[in-house]
């Protein structure tokens, strides 16, 4: 199955710039399914970012995150071709992880 | 832009109940009225969600013995079909109005 | 009470009345001239909207509101629908049970054509839309149809519109009387007014486009099936050209028809046709 | 937890350190509420409040001060409640952390980001509005609070699907 993460770094040598896009439904529990009853909440609770053995971001994120959350960020002492982790973790216990090449 | 129609529409959504009690059968005779016009609506591919959802609100009266406000909602279903058949009659014609040429 | 509903019944016996009497010229065998049509159709936008860039308007609202044109360039940098993209993407190449693939079903294997849909089928003597194509496309390969609205369906037409970005439409209208019937009903399907609120499509998206009605700024009608199908946030997903035209009629009150209706299909070729070199934009992201 | 590419796979062994933490959260919280942000647990307990100076104080323990070193992008008007795209980037030095909040939100804690050294400190996200709102921006730099605000008008909310 396709990674549930998209993610874009880039680096200009001394920045490297992040993307990412993720599939989730990040369901606040407060709305209601076709037949009235309420989708319980169900939200990524926890995004990390590790390059080269550290965290260099970390998001914290409730329900009032959008559908298919996306975040932007950048950080220094990266080059081009350094491998960059990104993890997630939500309220039910689901998660996912991949690695991608800085460009 | 012509400004009647949708006038008389919101007149028609505004029907006001009998003076008298309305019986099982003036439900019954106003229901059939009201369907026949929905279908007639329905064949001229120009139903409105109004009409559909009126009726259905007549029948669910009706059925739960409300015929006051079972026969309201019948007129004013009827009403609103027939507005709709008014609609796609007139506009066989009138949409040229609207035309960019 | 009782007095309104006599002057309801009033006015509209009234109105019937002066319709009987205008109505002998039904019919005026007016020419079909698609040509003409197009250029006074896209005339009326470059006038009405002079600061729009033409091969702007496929990016529907967002050509007309600054505010929300940043909003589009931030969602543009990782749009929404790139699940959607890859689903399409992957969907396309996986071969159907028999072997074959979308892609031999399609003139150069389906790749940057979306801009020659829909078409006018001299042999069915209709028109057809890239769904219409993708459905029966499986159907030839004994696969089940998708859904016209939205899921799959959307995804194999995302992929298919974004392989044709920057392809300028090119709809044909062959020499068919048929043909020209098509696009002279789905001219008038397009101007016609429905629904309770008594709006025709034209009603918002040619005399409104820009403005508010609500909350959402709406979109020209010129070039507005350039960017299908569209991820819309207020459906949190996406959509086909069809689940766009059943929204419409929703929203007036009128009841939706079936989708790749006939009159959709028409209404489809007529807007398309009119969008003549305007660029595919698809897929689009929209409020 | 971290060795898994499914959305939903050891959904229990992680339901059970998710517990943990809630109730070590919980625990924890009236004693010390600062703690929050500054250790690694997830904040559960501020994103459960409703108002935006009791989140604030749950995540940080002190309150925050204006700043025009805070660049606070936001649409005036939201295009669709449900998607509204907000950035912040700052010129504060020694940043740590990056929070947004939605005043009208049923819960006012959308976001809380850590800034680590090396890290600028600018994000951009999206979020969901249910009603017009302010949108407040808190930047925690040398261990001080820093606050923008803009409103935000919906039309749309996005409290609708």
């Amino acid at each position: 199955m396709a990674s549930s993460i998209r993610v874009r770094a880039t680096s200009n040598g001394d920045i490297t710039e992040v993307q990412t896009l993720i599939q989730h439904p990040m369901d606040t529990g407060l709305v209601k399914d076709a037949k009235g009853e309420l989708i319980p909440a169900h939200y990524i609770q926890e995004l990390k970012f590790a390059c080269n053995g550290k965290d260099v971001f970390v998001a914290n994120w409730g329900t009032a995150i959008s559908k298919d959350p996306y975040v932007k960020f950048s950080f220094k002492g990266a080059k081009k071709g350094d491998d960059l982790k990104i993890s997630w973790t939500d309220n039910k216990g689901g998660s996912d992880e991949t690695t991608a090449k800085i460009a | 832009m012509k400004r009647s129609l949708p006038l008389a529409m919101l007149l028609a959504v505004s029907f006001a109940p009998m003076a008298r009690a309305a019986t099982e059968a003036d439900y019954k005779a106003a229901y059939a009225a009201a369907e026949t016009a929905s279908k007639e609506a329905a064949g001229m591919r120009n139903q409105w969600t109004t009409t559909v959802s009126t009726l259905a609100a007549a029948r669910k009266a009706g059925d739960g013995g409300d015929f006051d406000r079972a026969m309201a909602a019948a007129k004013e279903a009827e009403a609103l079909a027939k507005a709709s058949i008014f609609q796609a009659t007139s506009e066989k014609e009138a949409w040229k109005a609207m035309e960019i040429r | 009470m009782k007095a309104r509903t006599a002057l309801l019944l009033g006015s509209l016996s009234a109105a019937l009345v002066a319709f009987a009497l205008t109505s002998p010229r039904v019919v005026a065998a007016d020419k079909v001239d698609p040509v003409a049509d197009a250029k006074a159709f896209q005339n009326f936008f470059f006038q009405k909207f002079p600061n729009v860039k033409h091969e702007d308007f496929v990016n529907g609202p967002y050509s007309m509101n600054e505010d929300m044109r940043r909003q589009w360039q931030e969602k543009e940098e990782f749009p929404p629908y790139e699940f959607a993209l890859d689903a399409g993407r992957d969907m396309f190449a996986t071969p159907f049970k028999n072997g074959k693939t979308y892609a031999d079903c399609f003139p150069n294997r389906g790749i940057a054509i979306r801009q020659n849909y829909p078409y006018f089928d001299t042999k069915e003597g209709k028109v057809v839309t890239l769904e219409l194509a993708l459905n029966r496309c499986r159907e030839a390969n004994g696969e089940a149809p998708y859904s016209y609205v939205k899921d799959e369906m959307a995804s194999l037409a995302a992929y298919m519109a974004v392989t044709s970005r920057g392809k300028l439409m090119d709809i044909k209208i062959p020499d068919d009387p048929r043909a020209l019937e098509a696009f002279e009903n789905g001219k008038r399907y397009f101007y016609t007014r429905r629904g309770q609120m008594n709006f025709s499509c034209a009603s918002c998206h040619v005399q409104s486009p820009g403005e508010r009605i609500r909350a959402e700024i709406l979109a020209p009608a010129l070039g507005i099936l350039n960017a299908m199908p569209i991820y819309r946030s207020e459906w949190s997903g996406m959509g086909t050209t069809s689940r766009r035209f059943i929204t419409c009629n929703s929203q007036t009150r009128a009841v939706p028809l079936e989708p790749q209706a006939d009159e959709y299909r028409d209404v489809e070729y007529f807007l398309s046709y009119v969008a003549n070199g305007l660029p595919i934009s698809g897929p689009g992201a929209r409020p | 937890m971290t060795t898994h590419t499914g959305p939903h796979p050891t959904r229990r062994l992680i339901l059970q350190g998710a517990a943990s933490v809630a109730l070590i959260g919980l625990g924890n919280l009236p004693l010390t509420p600062a703690r929050a942000a500054a250790n690694d647990k997830y904040p559960e307990e501020a994103f459960k409040l409703k108002n935006e100076a009791d989140a604030i104080k749950a995540l940080y323990g002190k309150t925050a001060e204006p700043s025009d070193k805070i660049k606070l992008d936001a649409p005036e008007i939201a295009e669709n409640g449900g998607v509204v795209p907000i950035s912040v980037t700052t010129t504060l030095d020694k940043v740590t952390s990056i929070s947004f909040f939605v005043a009208d939100n049923p819960n006012a804690l959308a976001a809380s980001y850590k800034i680590p050294d090396g890290t600028i400190p600018a994000v951009a996200n999206r979020l969901k509005m249910a009603k017009t709102s302010n949108v407040t921006a808190i930047v925690e730099a040398d261990g001080k609070l820093y606050s923008a605000t803009k409103e935000v008008k919906v039309t749309v909310g996005g409290c609708g699907g």
